[in-house]
């Protein structure tokens, strides 16, 4: 019997227009009080803020290099508010506005990218995972994560504040890594709860989505025995909707789901690119009509919800964020030398301890005699070290 | 104290292990019914169920991918990679993931993973499977690196090796397996995780060997001994960290040193210990460091093995060689 | 929009039940004439009775081990069979059937398992690949292939001497490996001409085929946006009628096509393998009665297109191929040790020449000071080498 | 002769291969129109067609599993891994297809494919995007491992690894990429791809480096010189095989060496090349070989990278241990 893919368009789940007109959808419904619509708004606009101000940062020289969620805010917004506390998330480099729904401080974020650290959190403190780089590696994780709630019983005993789920986020271009798919074929195997969260922002770097796959990316799940949707990634109350859902539906040890956002990297991959090179600039004003703040911002407004003093007062504390952002980023200290020593293994380890030590003294061999403090960077680009 | 093989004296630590913490948990490819290509889990699946000891799909990546993520969620997983030539799929997971979290989280998380490798030649079989990758492990800062060769070691060495915070690449002598010694579970170990043990003192030349070669080690010392050649014979157990300290004070005394393993010499752990080895007793030395090892060469076809692998002859060959400095 | 798998319990194509009843399907026919179908028989009988003799070889010590087909003879013959011969074929291991369509003397298949060598012979004199023992690399291998006929242009001319597909088998348990996946995604995006073939015998040594999938196996395509389809794996004629639907289009440059088709492994897994420990003995005896040769001997009888003298010929054939086999394994020379070094590179490497005088010198020190021929066998299990 | 830069020159090179031989393929990701992250492949897709300049899937294992069929029908792909941590990946099809393919078919298969990395550190860089991972393919037989460290040797290595019938693994020195030198592409190639090459010559200690850090020896050679001493470097340019001979010579008359890279020491190439050169030179040397490397630590975060990577005081300082045994 073959089975040849479904020719029809896909179709996105969406609740909120670009225009801002609440639409309904037959599966996935979301009706936020408008509280609860006012402090979505004001999430979105301050992790764009944030990301904003890392941008400058990075343009100033505070940052080794910055990557953007700019057009993505809905997809991490919707997605971040629809956890519960005990569930728990492994992120890609670009998950900043799901960081902001998990507490994690956005100051925290930056070490990485300042060069400080290679992720400055405590995972176990948020329910967050550190950034992972290498495209894919966390969807493993995240899958042995949720087999282990399992194995811990936190699952489909119906209390819901001891059901947990996994969500595993990761981009367009990563549904090619092996990785990948085989945490579908684990997740799947073992039905465990995970729920994989794919930010189709259009481009992988520079190669558009044709490079990754010929069909739509949600159907991908199918191939491995799961539900999957795509869900206009633009669309906070969507989003929120269909990953309520899933996650709902994986705590209640239903197995896992694929979540396809279909959004748009506005900006470059991360300050080190060039996207004019590969991508025109009609595609990014088509998508600036899509925008994920202007269209929730529409609706509060249209619907009488929020007025002037409201937005002005999230651009306030945008502002403020921005500031403390900044603040924190350039009163960041410098590591420690001996950090690089310190976190290898648990346990102590020979070679690092003599590594170590011969460090400690070499460095100190480069102090002024008369001074207690080393004075490395006096001597940086000199041709002879004190230690000769 | 009853004489056992070294796979059982594994399966005994494995199953201590699972009775005595209940994080601790099993996974690799026919580890569950079939106990394991080598029968290494036998039993275990039955005893502590399905959920503990966990039959994965083919997938190697995907069984370090998820054992690190049981990790992060409190678990101790024990991976099975059923042969040494097996382990590459795994390789991103182990290089990038396993051996660096600790230091990429400044410490915030420990990773307890175990991984078990059958590995080496000798056992007569297809390509892929008589490989000894243990250098690409050891130069991965943020990994540990044992091998055993002897039940009583097999034994404490898992345990060791589970109960180690950090994640341990573990090296079993396959072609050894079935070797029978000693092992007496009620005493304690004898030394830590990562300690080498002189076996067979000796005054001429001290022979360093790891795994299956400790054997053909102390074939070679008794063979030596009637031409009036002393080999003292160092098992290092442990190839990362090393314990220079025992080597050391062994060539202090002999000042000649082999090494032998069956993986490739080029880049090989002999490399390393050459090199470490002539820093610490250079005046000491009266020959340099020599050693024996595969071929830079893919492990050939199982009827060549013999010659391809460090045998007792090849040893006395190097020893030989040494003398004559 | 969510996508649900198909709940519908998945259907065989079928051209030829176990009974040796000739069925239609409504996709795929093949109308083979009485001489076609002798042939194919004389293929399924030969190959089976190669498999016996090497097993029996295997359990007299001749072969290090063996990797049975009995019970895929039809999958490998109808799909070995629809190959044309600018083809090209990427074995796992245990596609002996496939080898004898390619004209593979078994003999040579033998030198891998006896270890004499990793893969005796000429890859391109048959247009069949060495064994791939790593699971799942060779569909990568297979797909890069395709690439490559891409590019010489042979695909799509509508010449059918010059365009030419290429088939990668693999087994159930590899549809787990990333690299399965990965060649899903390559072979789908550049629509290269491959056509994987799974024969799925239900098995990856102890584990089932719910340890690596919870659907069908030849929905896994569907997720990659190529067709996918199962056929009766011990039906020759429908795997051919399928096979060669899924080349002529691969050739017809419309891309890659996935067949699952769905058989048994009779035996255990390899000659080293103890299938006792894990399955039971009523689900063999169940497929016993699907059994491959039987349905077309049933057919050939019935339909009175073959007689006694002609099965009696076929099992001469059979007696004569195996003494064949035997014959040459047993008078197979064992490598020469200098091949060890010979081919690790195609331009010389001085530490393999290095490595390699000096083994010659070390090996040359055992011979008898009085004796020609190095006589190493004598030595062996001695504690003093000649050398010394 | 002009001068122009390693990228320019590796992109000189490309171009050179791609116009002589149709067979040449570039494939890897973001090479097509984005000319990689670093423009080393730059205007090559718009030349020479998608075809042949192929920007592939997010997946390494697929770039090398598909390159290996693609040469297996007699192409002759040079693929581009974007980061050197990220080839890890791609490490089963490297080490046990493209290295083992041409000894299991006893020659009859071979696989004429290059894998270009750019490697190495201090480019302020976030984790995965420093690491040096040479060895790791050093230790497997049947790779040529090789690294450039000026524009001209960049242009005539690439186009040597191209042509070479064996797998190459091409590391290119990253944070060295808009150095400047002279390339003369009329004039043919000075020395042959595993040729090793004295940049500087001295009399006290040879220093042997590779890749990016040649110039930090080479720098440190000038600052040594002050002092009285005299250092001579060698630029290794090939890691497997080694050229042995080059350096022996050297230092058989400076009896003293020290190798330097920016991998790990533990199993770096210096492990390897102390070994040898021990043996080779035991009785001329008058210290032991020492190594200046990365510590046995994962790569740091970048403002700690110059506190991790071997500089010029590093090397000096044991460049005067060397000279202090
Ligand atoms: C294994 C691996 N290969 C290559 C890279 C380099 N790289 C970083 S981001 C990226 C593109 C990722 O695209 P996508 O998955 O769509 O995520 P996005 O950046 O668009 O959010 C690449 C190729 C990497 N980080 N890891
Ligand atoms: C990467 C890898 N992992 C593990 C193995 C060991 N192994 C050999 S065959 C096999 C099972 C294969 O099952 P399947 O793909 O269904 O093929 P079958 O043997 O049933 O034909 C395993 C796990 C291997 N050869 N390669
Ligand atoms: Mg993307
Ligand atoms: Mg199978």
């Amino acid at each position: 019997m073959t089975d040849t893919p479904v020719g029809a368009p896909p179709q996105l789940v969406q609740l909120l227009t670009p225009e801002g007109e609440r639409v309904r959808h037959p599966e996935y419904a979301f009706e936020p009080d408008p509280q609860t619509l006012r402090s979505l708004y004001r999430d979105l606009v301050l992790v764009r803020r944030v990301d904003t101000e890392a941008t400058a940062l990075q343009r100033q020289g505070e940052l080794g290099i910055w990557a953007s969620l700019l057009g993505q805010e809905a997809a991490q917004i919707g997605s971040g508010r629809a956890l519960r506390p005990q569930d728990y998330v492994f992120p890609t480099y670009r998950e900043h506005g799901v960081a902001w729904c998990r507490d994690v401080d956005p100051v925290t974020l930056l070490g990485l990218y300042r060069g400080a650290n290679l992720g400055g959190w405590d995972p176990n403190a948020h329910n967050f995972h550190l950034y992972t780089i290498v495209i894919g590696a966390q969807t493993l994780h995240a899958t042995g994560y949720a087999m282990g709630i399992q194995r811990d019983g936190a699952v489909g005993t119906g209390d819901g504040t001891r059901d947990a789920a996994v969500i595993a986020y990761f981009g367009d271009g990563a549904t090619s890594q092996g990785d990948v798919n085989e945490s579908f074929v684990y997740a799947s195997v073992y039905n465990a709860p995970v729920v994989f969260f794919c930010q189709n922002n259009q481009w992988a770097i520079s190669e558009p989505n044709e490079r990754q796959s010929r069909i739509p990316l949600y159907q991908r799940a199918r191939g491995f025995g799961f539900p999957g949707v795509r869900v206009d990634g633009n669309d906070v109350l969507a989003v929120y909707a269909v990953t309520k859902a899933a996650l709902d539906r994986a705590r209640r040890g239903e197995g896992p789901m694929f979540i396809e956002a279909f959004t748009y990297r506005m900006g470059a991959h991360t300050t080190s690119d060039d996207p004019t090179r590969y991508r025109i600039s009609a595609e990014v004003e088509e998508w600036k009509h899509k925008d994920p703040i202007a269209r929730l911002k529409a609706l509060l407004s249209r619907g009488g919800m929020a007025g002037a003093d409201f937005f002005d007062e999230v651009e306030r504390d945008a502002d403020d964020l921005a500031a403390h952002v900044r603040q924190s980023c350039l009163s960041m200290p410098d590591p420690d030398p001996d950090d690089m020593f310190a976190f290898v293994y648990h346990e102590p380890q020979p070679l690092v301890q003599e590594e170590r030590s011969w460090f400690a003294e070499y460095q100190a061999g480069f102090a002024p005699a008369d001074a207690a403090e080393p004075a490395r960077d006096d001597l940086a680009g000199t041709t002879q070290g004190g230690a000769r | 104290m009853s004489p056992t093989t070294i796979a059982k004296a594994i399966n005994e630590g494995l199953r201590a292990a699972l009775e005595r913490d209940p994080k601790v948990l099993i996974m690799g490819e026919d580890v569950g019914k079939l106990g394991g290509v080598f029968r290494v889990t036998d039993g275990l699946q039955k005893d502590f169920g399905e959920d503990r000891v966990i039959d994965t799909p083919l997938a190697e990546s995907g069984i370090v991918g998820t054992a690190i993520g049981l990790a992060l969620r409190g678990y101790r997983p024990v991976c099975e990679i059923q042969f040494d030539g097996f382990i590459y799929p795994a390789y991103d997971q182990i290089v990038s993931q396993l051996a660096k979290m600790a230091n990429r989280s400044r410490g915030k998380i420990a990773l307890p993973v175990v991984v078990r490798v059958p590995f080496g030649g000798g056992i007569g079989a297809v390509e892929h499977h008589s490989e000894s990758p243990e250098a690409y492990f050891a130069h991965t800062a943020g990994l540990r690196v044992v091998s055993c060769s002897n039940p009583a070691d097999a034994y404490w060495m898992i345990r060791q090796a589970i109960a180690a915070d950090d994640p341990v690449l573990f090296f079993e002598p396959k072609r050894r397996y079935w070797e029978k010694g000693d092992l007496d579970a009620a005493a304690g170990p004898q030394l830590g995780l990562h300690q080498a043990r002189v076996v067979r003192p000796g005054e001429h030349v001290t022979v360093a060997a790891y795994g299956p070669m400790v054997k053909t080690a102390l074939d070679a010392a008794v063979a030596a001994e009637p031409d009036g050649t002393s080999l003292e014979v160092v098992d290092l157990r442990t190839l990362s960290p090393l314990d220079l300290e025992t080597l050391e004070a062994s060539v202090e005394r002999t000042r000649r040193l082999v090494v032998v393993h069956e993986a490739p010499v080029f880049l090989g752990l002999g490399a390393e210990i050459a090199a470490r080895i002539t820093e610490r007793c250079f005046y000491a030395l009266e020959a340099p460091v020599l050693r024996v090892g595969g071929f830079h060469a893919p492990y050939p076809a199982s009827r060549l093995e013999d010659d391809y692998l460090p045998d007792l002859d090849r040893v006395l060959e190097a020893v030989d060689r040494s003398l004559a400095f």
